[in-house]
């Protein structure tokens, strides 16, 4: 079916997106240098072993990373260099900001990709099945178990499986180990402890949420149509009522994905030591690193507008009485 | 008479609800002829869809079940066959057409793959073969540029153009049996009249076996061949419709008639039977009807009527005769 | 002042409620001012924002509640047949009662007794070896609970009930203190955007779409961070940054009220938008408003926890989170500093959820989650 | 079920595609290394060393541009300094052919460096090099270096730098104007940078900030134990074994294939990697030592550490001025027991501290010091006493603020204010955190003024909120304890407290200037200030710490004390 309208609505939406970060840029940045804390905070007690003047230390490095010139020309100078596709030097890690996300965004993918999947993956069959079989035993266990899983804090969660699995057991490192290679069965198997974490949360709302959506659609003429048509059971389940249920799913698990970087994944990061944008961030956080801080706003920003997109562009075509304009 | 392909047996289906137990279909039967359309009339909320959808075993349970009777086609009783074979028997040999083809048809997928749909899954043909048929059955039923109509969504059709591709969908696999569920309600009066045609037309030309269900017995009067009268899920009167329109026994179907607006003589007002029909879940004892029967007697107070043949093959539930 | 006069002045600022809302609205504001500019502490911020929530709550939470005492009692009727939601409603007042009389029974949970420390719950019994640098000795020291301290005691000997009690106090604070904030601000932009529709839609929907962009949990801790943490300020960051999801949700419910016959009536007798949305638009979206709110308290709880988890929390009080952090440096001793918060994070949410699964049920049977 | 199980399956797979495919834009921080053969060394070299640490990441392997402690050490692994010291403060050379030789006049330092050490492009590293180092890079006004101050000197009133001066290749001298006897020490760390690389960089500090040999120690050459191999932000920092150490010529040294610095979110999570075997070192907190030491396969060390707890009196206008009074000062001390708080906080690992001058240092001296806060100097009713003759007969009520989150300090707030209160003495406990510390109670500022604050604005300057008491931890440099007069000189720049006494001042002044050349003179200036200073109380010193090792059993080489690495490349796993 012709979509021509979506064209002119995607570029729309894109240029709008580019506003909308232009303008978080420009928050985030000041935000972040007219704060009061200082890059030095954390000398203070260097400085004082050494018998150090902390003046003057403080003094030398603002000077070099030009922080002590007026924030109007930082500002004007750092979105300049943006522009020209330079996302600056962060002097927290003394790396290009470009090459610290590059190295360190797979953690945090490989983490969130993995969780979403399985998270997804199970939590739509759960909540199929208990939706099929409403108010069986199953489906009470079914939500009671949703219930908790959405409730459980889960870096309380991430903390007693390691106590549990790693320390008690033995099952399990007790850290995530950068030195496994990332495309291998110990990958995998480190993995596992943060997925539990992170996806736990995840699956039972999935589960809640199919199994709601699938219900809205369950009793609908069109799935007695698909019945009188001889269609087996699975086809009217599987096909003509999930493809119904299935709208409100994309958008929600679009919007977990938007969301969850610097959220879920990033308590779990620190919980299980992995390296992954989420710590990489907070660090920089903690450490005045403007230049990363609004690197990766402005990156997760665009991420979720991108995915909105995305979520947009799925709907017209998963559901075609959608019409944007 | 010719043997019936499909006979309906005390058929009862009840609904087990928080309020009780509603008795949707109460001991009804009828036979269908081969070749013959059945018109199951009544007003609304009198058990004929549920009765139709008995016979498909689409009652949607929990709540609704069939509690007792026979449903025999072609010596198999749907009530009781297996999961599998009722399958095979849907869509292929006993299609069904439903009131409201707006919200009968998937809205995410195309009226072509939904028809196509069916026929692949009964009938031994390639995709394109199950194609350009789903495109005949459109064209048949007087959707014009099918090809195009074809790849549409429902909500792009319009309300009679629904309907036809329901229809279409319906006849997709020519079976024996379709069961038409009031298709003219929902849409307007030209286009009820065209539906009817189409209805018409495939009796003649497919020699199909119909059940139709409908409240208009104008509608019958025009296609029908027998006629099952229904109030409050029991049968009131069943007959040929030639007869039973020239004298109706039951005082509710003679109501029904009076109903009809009648152009060859002038009345200042439409007539209606007085009072509605009782909630299924506290029916009055005895006749069903009696609350608003203006013959009703004491005895109709105290028991149902029994079946009794005025005619050869005119029954009627009525303490009168 | 005459009741028809009450009656005209009520209509022309929107509704009796507004009438008094105006009013207590000024007061409050110059209460605040003055704390601000002349005199110290009248309030302290929290008790603002608890007045400020009250005032909103009464007027168009539990005014309309009242007014139709006999759907209340309908809507009470079904929410009771949730048994689990009536559970976490009993949870939730158990825990209100504990955080407000709670205190009145425990020690001070900033009290450090350091003889007494890592005192097990009562029923367990913990084997503790210290090693004694200066003799180079082992002492084992065997401690079992005891009811002094029921849920035993923390590395300082603080008693770990008393804590848990002042931490039910800040979670429920937070969770109830930002939600209304975001609910009430959400409620508000989502209904105006909604009912006037046209430029002033658009550019609050923009605005809502820049907030929801922001990376939420980063934004928290970056101001947070930059800030300093109060419980206030934690407070009020979470409340403005919250509140886009309700504006959304408001919005698209009001969209299909706006047109429905007894706004137009209003419309037509001339009533003032003003008016209309406050005294037609927002007592119809009342039942959905609870819903949301009810449904977005655990969210605030656990990212109040989460902050205090990772060292941002407010240090002049004791959460749940900041036990949890404590309690995580020295689980293989004493466990229960760690299990016990956590378990009270966990149910707390639980019960939050089920009494909005239960208020959503009985409101709208047939909506989606 | 089964299905299920397919599904998963389908997942992995799924996971794996899409995993491979982002293979091609991931480019991991692994810095690819010459390949060379390592000679066979004389004791069997092997295994991964990994020390755990639940500090905070280093800031870059570009050392002369930090000031955090991390960057340094990282950076250490693969350059010695000049001399370092043992346990004993015996010279170790390193780079250094023999002890920097000072002139009688103690103002002329001469350094011979080894003759067989090397860049990694082979060349030669000359005295030319350090002279560089010092001249054009440390000195230079473009490069900001953080520490310059340690190579400047008060001449006429203005602040000018050393005088580097090359004799020969491996021979060069240092020389000063006024005389500084411990400015030694800060020789003897001389660490070089290669003058034929940095050339290139010369004057822009850009560039040289993200100069690749820099920032990932491409030039190391032999100079260090280890080379640079990866460094993984936030996660792990790792050298290898280099062949061709100049210490490992016969010895083979060093004796691990790879050493690792693991970087973990909290203690807890490094105790537990450590019990579980995955990593070879950490230290242990204080409450779990015993833990550990009952494990047979840990071995724990207690060796001394430089860092001391004290509790600092704030001095300054918005303080109790009874605390500007010696016998107030004096009393509180008297009030709180040394030795509860080792016991009851640190467990046992702390030794009571009465000066700066912690017992491992050469300068050391006990007799004449007052020790507060331990018996006879423990005792509440001469404390009541003393406040009494003080003329503070009623009750106050006294703030101690303290940063929020580290246990320790915290747990010394709560007793002290318990000790307190026994002297009538009511102590609120304010705990902040460590920003809102710095900012609003250690700097400082003359009211009214619109100058910056800083942590000593002089005497006039008064932090933003007011307190009385503030619990905080140091540490100091036992060689040269005279550099502790950021503290407690007046004109300080971490005197925070606004402690102001001119005998202090002049003792400080005299234990850097000539007159403390001769060493035994210099103890007894040591001796007398820290005298002084015992009597002034200050602050109130509390304990110096001990610290807590624990290493896997099969480590070997190990020798426990103050500088316990310093000769770690020589430790082997057995």
């Amino acid at each position: 079916m012709r979509k021509t309208w979506l064209k002119d609505y995607i570029i729309k939406r894109l240029f709008y997106a580019v506003i909308i970060a232009w303008g978080i840029l420009t928050i985030t940045f000041i935000m972040v240098r007219v704060g009061p804390s200082s890059p030095a905070d954390k000398y203070l007690a260097n400085l004082a072993a050494r018998g150090e003047e902390p003046a003057q230390v403080i003094e030398a490095i603002e000077a070099r990373y030009g922080l002590d010139k007026p924030l109007h020309e930082q500002y004007i100078s750092y979105v300049g260099n943006l522009a020209r596709g330079d996302w600056g030097w962060s002097f927290s890690t003394s790396m290009p900001v470009t090459e610290l996300i590059k190295t360190h965004w797979i953690y945090s993918f490989q983490l969130i990709l993995l969780s979403t999947i399985l998270a997804a993956l199970v939590g739509i069959l759960i909540g199929i099945y208990s939706a099929v079989r409403q108010y069986s035993k199953t489906d009470y266990i079914a939500t009671f178990f949703s219930f908790i899983g959405i409730s459980i804090p889960n870096f309380w969660l991430g903390v007693m499986l390691i106590l549990l699995f790693a320390v008690q057991l033995g099952l399990f490192k007790t850290y995530y180990d950068t030195a496994v290679p990332l495309f291998s069965l110990a990958n995998l198997k480190q993995l596992i402890l943060p997925v539990v974490t992170l996806g736990t949360g995840m699956m039972a709302g999935y589960t809640r949420y199919t199994r709601s959506a699938m219900l809205d659609n369950l009793r609908k003429d069109f799935v007695r149509t698909a019945r009188a048509k001889g269609l087996p059971e699975t086809t009217v389940i599987g096909k003509h009522v999930f493809r119904n249920a299935v709208l409100p799913l994309v958008t929600i698990i679009m919007f977990d994905l938007g969301s969850i970087v610097f959220g879920g994944a990033y308590l779990t990061e620190i919980i299980f030591g992995i390296p992954g944008l989420g710590r990489i961030s907070f660090n920089a956080i903690f450490a005045d690193d403007y230049a990363v801080v609004v690197a990766v706003t402005l990156i997760s920003a665009f991420l979720v507008l991108l995915i909105n997109l995305a979520t947009d562009i799925a709907y017209a075509y998963l559901d075609p009485r959608i019409r944007y304009d | 008479m010719e043997k019936a392909i499909l006979s309906v047996k005390e058929l009862k289906t009840y609904f087990f609800t928080r309020r009780g137990i509603v008795r949707a279909v109460d001991n009804v039967s009828f036979e269908l002829v081969k070749g013959e359309c059945l018109c199951l009339v009544g007003e609304s909320g009198c058990g004929k869809t549920v009765t139709a959808l008995s016979i498909l075993r689409l009652v949607d349970s929990p709540p609704g079940r069939i509690v007792g009777g026979e449903i025999f086609y072609d010596g198999t009783d749907l009530t009781k066959c297996s999961a599998e074979r009722l399958r095979h028997i849907r869509g292929k040999e006993i299609a069904m057409i439903f009131q409201d083809a707006q919200s009968a048809l998937n809205p995410v997928f195309t009226i072509g793959d939904q028809i196509v749909e069916q026929i692949k899954l009964h009938l031994k043909v390639s995709r394109r073969g199950a194609k350009n048929r789903a495109i005949n059955l459109l064209k048949e039923v007087g959707i014009p540029s099918p090809e195009a109509a074809a790849g549409y969504y429902p909500h792009q059709l319009s309300g009679g153009m629904r309907q036809r591709a329901m229809i279409a969908m319906g006849l997709s696999c020519n079976p024996r049996l379709l069961i038409a569920d009031e298709p003219t309600t929902a849409v307007d009066v030209t286009i009820k009249a065209q539906i009817i045609d189409i209805f018409r037309q495939l009796k003649e030309s497919r020699k199909m076996s119909l059940i139709f269900i409908t409240h208009e017995l104008g509608i019958v009067s025009e296609i029908g061949d027998r006629i099952v009268v229904m109030y409050a899920g029991r049968v009131a009167e069943t007959s040929l419709v030639s007869e039973l329109l020239k004298n109706p026994k039951h005082p509710y179907t003679s109501g029904l008639i009076k109903c009809l607006p009648d152009i060859t003589q002038e009345k200042e007002r439409l007539e209606s039977i007085p009072g509605t029909v009782p909630s299924l879940d506290n029916l009055p004892g005895g006749c069903l009807f009696h609350p608003r029967c203006s013959r009703a007697m004491a005895i109709c107070r105290q028991q149902q009527p029994p079946p009794v043949n005025v005619k050869r093959g005119h029954t009627v539930f009525c303490h009168l005769y | 002042m005459t009741k028809k006069g009450i009656k005209q002045l009520a209509g022309k600022v929107g509704g009796i409620k507004n009438l008094i809302l105006i009013p207590l609205a000024t007061l409050w504001l110059l209460t605040l001012l003055l704390d601000i500019f002349f005199v110290e502490r009248i309030f302290s911020p929290l008790g603002y924002l608890y007045l400020a929530l009250g005032i909103v709550v009464l007027l168009y939470v539990v005014w309309p509640l009242y007014t139709s005492r006999r759907l209340v009692q309908y809507y009470w009727q079904r929410v009771k047949r949730n048994r689990l939601a009536v559970l976490g409603l009993g949870f939730i007042l158990f825990l209100i009662l504990l955080a407000i009389f709670g205190p009145l029974f425990t020690p001070d949970p900033t009290a450090a007794n350091f003889e007494g420390k890592n005192m097990p719950p009562v029923g367990f019994s913990s084997e503790e070896s210290i090693y004694n640098a200066g003799t180079g000795q082992f002492i084992t020291k065997a401690t079992s609970g005891s009811w002094e301290h029921p849920l035993g005691t923390d590395n300082k000997g603080r008693d770990l009930l008393a804590m848990i009690v002042s931490g039910a106090g800040v979670s429920l604070q937070v969770g109830l203190l930002a939600t209304g904030i975001a609910v009430a601000l959400g409620t508000l932009i989502g209904v105006v955007s909604a009912y006037l529709g046209g430029k002033v839609d658009n550019i609050l929907m923009r605005f809502t779409d820049i907030m929801m962009t922001f990376p939420f949990f980063l934004l928290l801790v970056f101001i947070i961070f930059i800030f300093g943490p109060s419980l206030a300020f934690i407070v009020l960051v979470i409340g403005l940054t919250g509140w886009t999801g309700v504006a959304r949700l408001i919005r698209s419910e009001t969209l299909s009220l706006r047109t429905r016959e007894f706004i137009l009536a209003a419309k037509a007798l001339g009533a003032s938008d003003g008016r209309i949305i406050l005294a037609h638009l927002v007592p119809n979206v009342v039942s959905l408003i609870v819903v949301i709110a009810t449904l977005s308290i655990p969210g605030v709880i656990l990212a109040e926890a989460a902050l205090s988890f990772i060292g941002l929390g407010d240090p002049a009080v004791t959460s749940w989170g900041m036990i949890l952090r404590a309690g995580q440096q020295s689980l293989d001793i004493t466990w229960w500093v760690a299990v016990v918060p956590g378990v009270m994070l966990f149910l707390t949410v639980l019960a939050f959820n089920f009494v909005g699964d239960g208020l959503r049920d009985a409101f709208d049977p047939r909506s989606s989650v | 079920m089964k299905r299920v199980l397919y599904i998963l399956l389908l997942v992995v797979i799924y996971w794996y595609v899409s995993a491979f495919s982002l293979l091609l834009f991931h480019s991991p921080s692994v810095v690819s290394q010459p390949k060379q053969e390592a000679p066979p060394p004389a004791k069997e070299a092997g295994g991964v060393f990994i020390s755990g640490t639940s500090a905070g990441d280093a800031e870059t392997l570009n050392w002369i541009l930090a000031a955090d402690s991390a960057s340094l050490s990282y950076a250490g692994h693969t350059v010695d300094p000049l001399v370092t010291y043992d346990n004993e403060w015996r010279l170790q050379l390193r780079t250094a052919a023999r002890d920097v030789e000072v002139s009688e006049d103690g103002l002329v330092y001469t350094v011979t460096i080894r003759d067989d050490l090397r860049w990694s492009d082979g060349s030669k590293v000359t005295a030319e090099d350090y002279a560089y180092t010092l001249e054009s890079l440390m000195f230079s006004d473009w490069l900001n270096y953080p520490y310059k101050s340690d190579w400047q000197e008060e001449v006429g009133g203005e602040t000018v730098f050393v005088t580097p001066q090359v004799v020969d290749e491996t021979t060069f001298t240092i020389t000063r104007q006024t005389v500084y006897p411990e400015f030694i020490y800060t020789v003897r760390n001389l660490v070089p940078y290669p003058k034929y690389i940095a050339v290139k960089y010369e004057g822009d500090v850009e560039a040289f900030t993200q100069a690749p040999e820099f920032n990932n120690l491409t030039y190391t050459g032999n100079l260090g134990p280890y080379k640079f191999k990866e460094w993984l932000r936030n996660d792990k920092f790792v050298v290898e074994r280099n062949p061709d150490y100049y210490l490992g010529k016969d010895s083979g040294a060093p004796y691990f294939a790879q050493y690792i610095v693991k970087l973990f979110g909290t203690s807890a999570t490094a105790h537990a990697a450590l019990e579980a075997g995955d990593i070879t070192y950490t230290g242990i907190d204080p409450d779990k030592v015993s833990k550990f030491k009952k494990m047979e396969w840990i071995n724990v060390y207690t060796v001394p550490t430089t860092g001391y707890l004290f509790l600092a009196y704030n001095l300054r206008d918005n303080g109790w001025e009874g605390l500007k009074i010696k016998e107030v000062r004096q009393a509180l001390s008297l009030a709180v027991s040394k030795e509860l708080i080792i016991e009851q906080v640190l467990y046992g690992f702390g030794e009571p501290a009465f000066s700066f001058i912690p017992k491992v240092s050469p300068w050391y001296v006990a007799e004449g010091v007052a020790q507060y806060g331990v018996k006879p100097l423990l005792d509440e009713e001469k404390a009541k006493e003393l406040l009494l003759n003080a003329g503070y007969d009623k009750p106050v009520k006294l703030t101690l603020v303290t940063n929020a989150g580290n246990d320790e300090r915290e747990n010394i707030g709560y007793l002290v204010k318990e000790r307190l209160s026994a002297i009538g003495i009511e102590v609120e406990l304010k705990f902040v955190p460590w920003a809102t510390l710095l900012r609003k109670y250690l700097m400082n500022k003359t009211l009214g003024t619109d100058e910056e604050a800083r942590y000593n604005n002089g005497v006039g300057a008064v932090s933003e909120e007011p307190w009385d008491l503030m619990v905080m931890g140091f540490s100091t440099n036992p060689l040269s304890p005279s550099g502790q007069d950021v503290f407690y000189s007046t004109t300080g720049g971490l005197n925070f407290f606004g402690y102001s006494n001119t005998q202090v001042d002049e003792l400080f002044r005299k234990a850097k200037s000539a007159e403390a050349l001769d060493e035994g003179a210099r103890k007894e200036l040591y001796a007398e200030l820290s005298r002084l200073i015992s009597e002034e109380q200050p602050v109130d010193f509390l304990a110096f710490q001990l610290a807590n090792a624990g290493f896997q059993k099969n480590v070997r080489g190990i020798e426990p004390g103050i500088n316990m690495g310093y000769n770690y490349h020589l430790w082997y796993f057995e």
